[in-house]
């Protein structure tokens, strides 16, 4: 009831701020929808995320005025991760004069992303997607900034071989992961790489109707006993996968997930017992960051955002992942802005920004995210950028660094991403190529 | 509505090449059990061409299953049954209704949600053979067979006096009008034997008139034998030409009206005298 | 001849040559069964009483759970928050009989049966809107439920018992038995065994109709909140739930509708069958994830066999 | 005074068997067509076409699919969803095997594949009734979808377990694929559409039809009076499943673009079911009813706020929205149980009297 109160009283705040809002937006104002799901089995590791995105967006709002003046219209339409209603979002958003595109889900991603090229229409899918969207002479209009599951895989793989993958060979590593376009999606690579390096890869699936029910998975995987169990969980899953590991005893650091497999409220439910479990993120929460303390002061404090403070959610690493996600966003903005000199930008200018994306060092400190995220550049014919990610640890009671920064190995990514990405376009024909870009 | 058809004889009862008067069917030592259940025991009897033929008996004295197993629903454990000079035990009933057994029910058993024109056109189902193929395009050879039928089936309408019902939905009829809907699909079927169940079931007498009146036009007019299950003694001995009796699953008389009537057998069974 | 092999005997001799892991599988199916019984339960007591085919018992599973700790959360103590929580179902049952089952008396099964999936939609979204679409952990030691695991070590190897997997098992033997001494001795539990077989009769032991369907549908509640703990305290508590509701629909085929006894021996059957044929069959040769369809095709083919079920009465058909 | 009937008489049976035996009922449905053939069109937005136009009348098939063979011919099933898959997935199959294939073809051909699977599960039909069958109809639902994720054929083997409809022409117009207009497939979907309703009408007004119903009122009657119940409902299971097929080839093919296999899940069946359902088992025109409302529902809800600049979270409008539509059916289901087709036949009736009160 109390949440109820909350968002009824949220709704009428924002009716008053849209109110004064419509001299405003008279002014300038660029639509950034977000096909969110707060609700549906995957909510649980959705609203942390978009409760950050959108806080971003609203500190910036409210700081700076948005981007150079622009109000960032920051909208989101609910999904439930269910790929139909992602796709009326879509069009709806698209209806509706938005500049961008953030499907949420690699099902999504995968309808659009032929629509992209012909609405022209920037897909932006922070760290999910089609991995060969790094392409970007291909996929013109998709982003997976800052690294892609390919690259998460390879970086995951360094990490459990102590940076040698030949220290593998003869071993067994099992790839528990949800039986969907998003958990598939390493499967590729870590064959490439099983051949290669002389390990067994043994995939096994968890259905969407089981995800909470993982006692068949766990049982192989105790029959097979793998040397590593590599977890691409999502939602409910996370929770069921790591209290079914306490239960069969599997050690916990052999234990690893993908970033999408470390919210933090999953391992509260473990505890102490999920101690060592450990997950890949290309982002970390640092509440002393200035994006940070301005977030809590301008919108937390000030009662304009949507987050549970009863659980710690500022702290999560998806909450916190969720702010660099607009914070790419809005960068997209601005570089589009400054490149073309002009205040609104439309959808081919923005496509042009997120393109030229350059999270510096230098840059992230400009920012205000200190130590939440390993640099990164994009260019047209990379639409990831490839930042590296961190290997966390849960401690107990959150998440540390376990590692320095990762880096992928992009020898074997890069090939297998040209072939993808020539597999893609040949199966989509006429499918238009980025020629301009020379990279 | 539509031109009144010439009301020359009605939609004939099939010609199965049997004379009036011989052998129809022929029911031999038949017996049907439902696990321990004897519903029927060593049942033997049979039917003759352009005849009516009544079974009669107390509550539970196995008539319906006898007229269930006659159209296939229920597979006798023993005994035969010919029918025009063809010996069957198992079947499917609608294997039966294409030989030319058409029946109606204890209990109305009609396509509740369908006009009374649909119910009877049911009745033709057998006898329509158009494809899918020509269903789907509709104009041209199945309307033309569809038209013929219909043409065949408002002469029933008109016959069972129900022109007013054609398109209303039988669960809206009153009791006595859905009876007549079913005679008029069973008539539909163009039966060589027509088994009715209790036709006057649950009648005021002027529908027990109206209904007798059908039962013997039918019969007179166009050949059809019938055989039928009543309890009205009265109607039994009035319109039937012979009677057989069962009692317990067991017969135990057989013959015209007055002979029946008169078997001492039939009085106890009916009175309810202790065997 | 491989191809044989690898049906007929190998998965019988993987059985053999580790029989501790066979009885973890066996426990861990036997788990899953004595769920899906529960949940079956509460579809064949509306349904006895009714003749409602309650699609509505999954979330009904859900809403109670979600009560349970939404209750816990505001700070009512977890003692407190139970029967609290009965009091919420109770409140359902009577809007249920009320607002749902009092209008559409007499109407066709199939049109009950879709007024149940109506429910499901309006108490997936209300209970979202209410409690949130994220999921929540159950509250298990504040009920007192033991959370630590037994091991054994039989064969040389080991069989892990979790405390409140233990502890569900029992609880459900205990809701059981006392379900049973209801409906057996107590004059409302014969009444709602009586409305099963004929209206009238039932009726004419003076307790009105719709009583009898409060009554019934706050017996399913209290059955889905008992599921919703022993659930929840496996898995969290969320919305992604509700599927297991699906698999007590093949239990109650082979149980038969009516039969409390087949519900209870169904859904063990079902659970423990699923898991060996997960575990020695489905992941081994056809990729594994069985488990989503096997309970409805083996339900579908003992009904080749047995139509009415394996507990239900034999159909003689009439006319 | 529109639709007096007076004056209207028939003289042959022929006439009276024509589809519209009021001649108001042919004008509504021209002006309906001319509707959805030339001025919808021509004013609809491209979100319109996408959100409202296309899937009502891809839904609306479905629909008529599932209709015939719950309505007509009283069989519950769950498992449309899963025979919509089989359709997409033949279809999916055969263009990619043969590109040059008009689609057109390919689509007709791939109903033939959920007419089998139709059949094949159909089969315990013959021995199960009721509930029982109606969860048996869950075995489909459920193996299928398991099948379609498994069975790397299907999908030709992408890595994603997706599949992608590429650009597909004919007669020298794409019509699928990314780079089909929607107003093209609005068309290619509407002329389907028309044309299978069309055959559904003269299938269920004739012979079959009442076939099926006799079998869906009372099974043992219908045995009784010589229907053979084996071909009644297998053939029910097969035209029903081939136009829930065709229906799950236009799905994936001339609206989503692309498929995966959870797309097939339970949640699409129920909703062709729901649409059945509230537009009113056992007619056709219901089916076009449900599938608006059913469809058009969550959209406005979903649009409405928005417009009328009330700020609601698009969480809570969706929570609203699941709640909205299980009301509403519950409603419907109180209120009118034989679904809008029958609120419509009460309007005409009325308005056939009008203006004297009965």
């Amino acid at each position: 009831m109390k949440r109820l109160m909350k968002t009824a009283l949220l709704a009428t705040t924002i009716a008053a701020g849209a109110a004064f809002a419509g001299a405003a937006y008279a002014q300038d104002s660029v639509l950034l929808p977000n096909l969110s799901y707060r609700t549906g089995p995957f909510a649980a590791t959705g609203t942390p995320l978009m409760n950050g995105q959108r806080d971003y967006m609203t500190m910036l709002n409210e700081r700076d005025g948005g981007a150079n003046g622009v109000i960032l219209n920051y909208q989101e339409c609910e999904t439930g991760y269910n790929t139909e209603k992602g796709v009326e979002c879509y069009e709806k958003t698209k209806a509706e004069g938005a500049i961008v595109t953030q499907p949420w889900s690699t099902g999504i991603t995968l309808q659009v992303l032929p629509k992209s090229n012909v609405d022209s229409m920037p897909i932006l899918a922070p760290g999910y997607g089609f991995s060969a969207m790094q392409d970007g002479k291909v996929f013109k209009w998709a982003f997976n900034p800052p690294a892609s599951y390919w690259d998460g895989a390879s970086m995951i793989l360094q990490n459990i071989s102590d940076g040698n993958l030949d220290n593998l060979k003869g071993k067994k590593i099992a790839l528990l992961h949800l039986d969907h376009p998003f958990g598939k999606e390493p499967i590729p690579l870590l064959e490439t790489l099983a051949k290669k390096h002389g390990f067994t890869l043994l995939p096994i699936p968890v259905g969407l109707k089981e995800m909470q029910n993982q006692s068949a998975q766990w049982l192989q995987i105790r029959r097979e006993r793998p040397d590593f169990v590599v977890m691409w969980g999502w939602g409910a899953m996370n929770a069921g996968a790591i209290t079914e590991a306490v239960k069969t005893k599997y050690p916990m650091n052999q234990f690893v997930g993908i970033w999408w497999s470390g919210l933090d409220a999953d391992l509260k439910l473990v505890g102490d017992a999920g101690k060592g479990y450990r997950t890949l993120s290309w982002s970390y929460p640092n509440n002393e960051s200035k994006v940070m303390k301005d977030i809590k002061q301008l919108v937390v404090d000030a009662g304009k955002s949507m987050l549970n403070t009863s659980t710690g959610e500022f702290d999560w690493v998806f909450y916190q992942r969720g702010v660099l996600i607009s914070a790419m966003l809005a960068e997209g903005v601005k570089e589009a802005q400054k490149h073309f000199n002009t205040k609104v930008v439309d959808r081919e200018q923005l496509r042009w920004g997120l393109e030229n994306l350059d999270f510096s060092e230098a840059k992230i400190k400009e920012l205000g995210l200190d130590g939440m995220i390993p640099p990164f550049k994009t260019t047209c014919g990379n639409h990831t950028g490839h930042s590296g990610a961190w290997m966390l640890e849960w401690d107990g009671t959150k998440f540390v660094k376990a590692s320095d920064v990762l880096q992928a190995d992009r020898a074997e990514i890069d090939a297998l991403v040209a072939e993808k990405a020539k597999e893609y376009a040949d199966a989509n024909q006429p499918w238009p190529m980025n020629d301009e870009c020379k990279l | 509505m539509n031109a009144q058809p010439e009301h020359t004889a009605i939609v004939a009862a099939r010609d199965d090449g049997i004379a009036p008067g011989e052998l129809l069917m022929d029911v031999r030592n038949v017996s049907l059990r439902f696990g321990g259940v004897k519903a029927i025991t060593d049942i033997s009897f049979n039917v003759r061409k352009g005849e009516i033929r009544a079974i009669i008996g107390p509550n539970g004295a196995g008539k319906t299953s006898m007229l269930n197993v006659i159209n296939g629903f229920y597979t006798p454990q023993e005994g035969t049954i010919t029918f025009r000079g063809v010996e069957r035990r198992a079947m499917k009933p609608h294997h039966a209704v294409r030989q030319g057994i058409a029946r109606t029910f204890q209990n109305v058993a009609l396509f509740k949600g369908m006009s009374t024109l649909d119910n009877i056109m049911t009745g033709r189902s057998v006898k329509m053979n158009r494809g899918l193929g020509w269903q789907m395009l509709w104009h041209g050879p199945a309307l033309r067979e569809e038209i013929e039928h219909r043409e065949k089936v408002e002469e029933i309408i008109d016959f069972l006096e129900i022109q007013h019902i054609r398109r209303t939905p039988v669960g809206k009829l009153p009791y006595g009008l859905q009876k007549r809907v079913e005679l008029g699909r069973a008539l539909a079927m163009e039966p060589s034997l027509l088994l009715l169940d209790e036709p006057m079931a649950g009648m005021n007498l002027e529908e027990k008139e109206d209904m007798s009146r059908f039962i013997l036009d039918v019969n007179r007019q166009r050949g059809t034998t019938i055989c039928l299950i009543e309890h009205d003694m009265g109607v039994v001995m009035d319109l039937s030409d012979r009677v057989v009796v069962l009692d317990y699953g067991k017969k135990i008389a057989d013959g015209v009206p007055d002979e029946v009537k008169s078997n001492q057998q039939v009085i106890d069974a009916y009175l309810g005298v202790a065997h | 001849m491989e191809f044989l092999n690898s049906i007929l005997i190998k998965p019988f001799q993987d059985m053999v040559a580790a029989p501790d892991f066979l009885l973890q599988v066996l426990w861990e199916g036997l788990v899953a069964g004595v769920l899906y019984a529960l949940i079956a339960l509460g579809f064949v007591l509306i349904y006895k009483s009714s003749r409602i085919f309650n699609f509505a018992q999954g979330i009904m599973v859900v809403f109670a759970a979600l009560t349970l700790v939404g209750l816990h959360e505001k700070g009512v103590p977890a003692l407190l928050a139970v029967p609290l929580t009965l009091v919420v179902m109770f409140l359902l049952a009577v809007a249920i009989e009320r607002v749902v089952l009092r209008p559409l008396v007499n109407q066709p099964d199939i049109i009950l049966f879709m007024a149940t999936i109506g429910i499901t939609l309006f108490l997936v979204g209300f209970g979202e809107l209410i409690f949130g679409g994220e999921n929540k952990v159950m509250i298990t030691e504040q009920l007192g439920i033991p959370t630590g695991s037994l091991t054994f070590e039989p064969f040389g190897g080991f069989v892990s018992i979790e405390q409140k997997d233990l502890t569900a098992v029992i609880g459900a033997v205990v809701l059981v038995a006392v379900l049973l001494v209801f409906l057996n001795k107590s004059k409302m539990g014969r009444a709602i065994r009586a409305l099963g077989d004929d209206h009238q009769a039932a009726l004419s032991v003076g307790i009105s109709l719709s009583t009898i369907w409060i009554l019934v549908w706050f017996i399913a509640g209290i059955i889905a909140l008992a599921t919703g703990i022993v659930w929840g305290a496996r898995a969290g508590v969320s919305f992604a739930l509700e599927v297991i509701a699906y698999k007590a629909l093949p239990v109650l085929m082979l149980g038969g509708l009516e039969s409390v006894l087949g519900a209870i021996i169904g859904g063990l059957a079902i659970g423990i069958l699923e898991k060996l044929f997960e575990i020695y069959w489905g992941q081994p040769l056809m990729g594994g994830n069985t488990e989503t369809w096997f309970a409805f095709v083996f339900a579908l083919i003992v009904l080749l066999f047995r139509p009415q079920g394996l507990f239900g009465e034999r159909i003689i058909e009439r006319v | 005074m529109l639709y007096r009937t007076a004056s209207q008489f028939k003289t042959s049976y022929h006439a009276d068997h024509a589809l519209f035996p009021v001649r108001q009922d042919a004008w509504l449905l021209g002006i309906i067509l001319i509707f959805a053939y030339a001025i919808i069109p021509m004013t609809a937005s491209e979100f319109t076409f996408n959100a409202l136009l296309i899937p009502v009348l891809i839904y609306a098939l479905a629909a008529l699919g599932l209709n015939i063979l719950t309505g007509y011919a009283g069989q519950l099933s769950l498992g449309t969803g899963a025979f919509m898959g089989v359709g997409a997935y033949a279809c999916f199959k055969i263009i990619t095997a043969f590109p040059d294939l008009n689609i057109v073809v390919a689509i007709a051909l791939s109903g033939f594949f959920s007419a089998a699977v139709g059949v094949a599960f159909g089969l315990p039909s013959l021995r199960i009734k009721g509930f029982y069958l109606a969860i048996t109809t869950l075995a489909a639902q459920f193996f299928l979808v398991w099948l379609f994720e498994k069975w790397g054929w299907l999908y030709n083997y992408s890595s994603s377990g997706a599949i992608q409809v590429p650009n597909i022409e004919m007669f020298g117009i794409i019509v699928a694929g990314p780079n089909a207009s929607s107003v093209t497939q609005y068309y290619f979907v509407l002329a389907v559409v028309t044309a299978v309703t069309w055959l559904a009408i003269n299938i269920t007004r004739g012979r079959i039809g009442r076939i099926w119903k006799s079998v869906r009122d009372m099974d043992i009657a219908a045995e009784l009076v010589g229907i053979n119940l084996m071909k009644a409902k297998l053939s029910a299971f097969a035209i029903s499943s081939y136009i829930v097929g065709v229906a799950g080839a236009l799905f994936v093919f001339l609206w989503r673009g692309a498929a995966e296999p959870n797309l097939f899940d339970i949640p699409l069946s129920f909703r062709v079911l729901f649409i059945a359902i509230i537009g009113g088992l056992g007619s056709i025109l219901g089916n076009y009813l449900g599938a608006i409302l059913i469809v058009a529902l969550p959209v406005v809800l979903g649009t409405l706020p928005g417009m009328l600049g009330i700020p609601i979270q698009s969480a809570t409008v969706e929570h609203l929205n699941v709640m909205i539509v299980g009301a509403t059916i519950i409603l419907f289901l109180i209120v009118e149980p034989h679904g809008l087709a029958r609120f419509w036949q009460i309007i005409r009736e009325k308005l056939i009297m009008w203006p004297f009160p009965h």
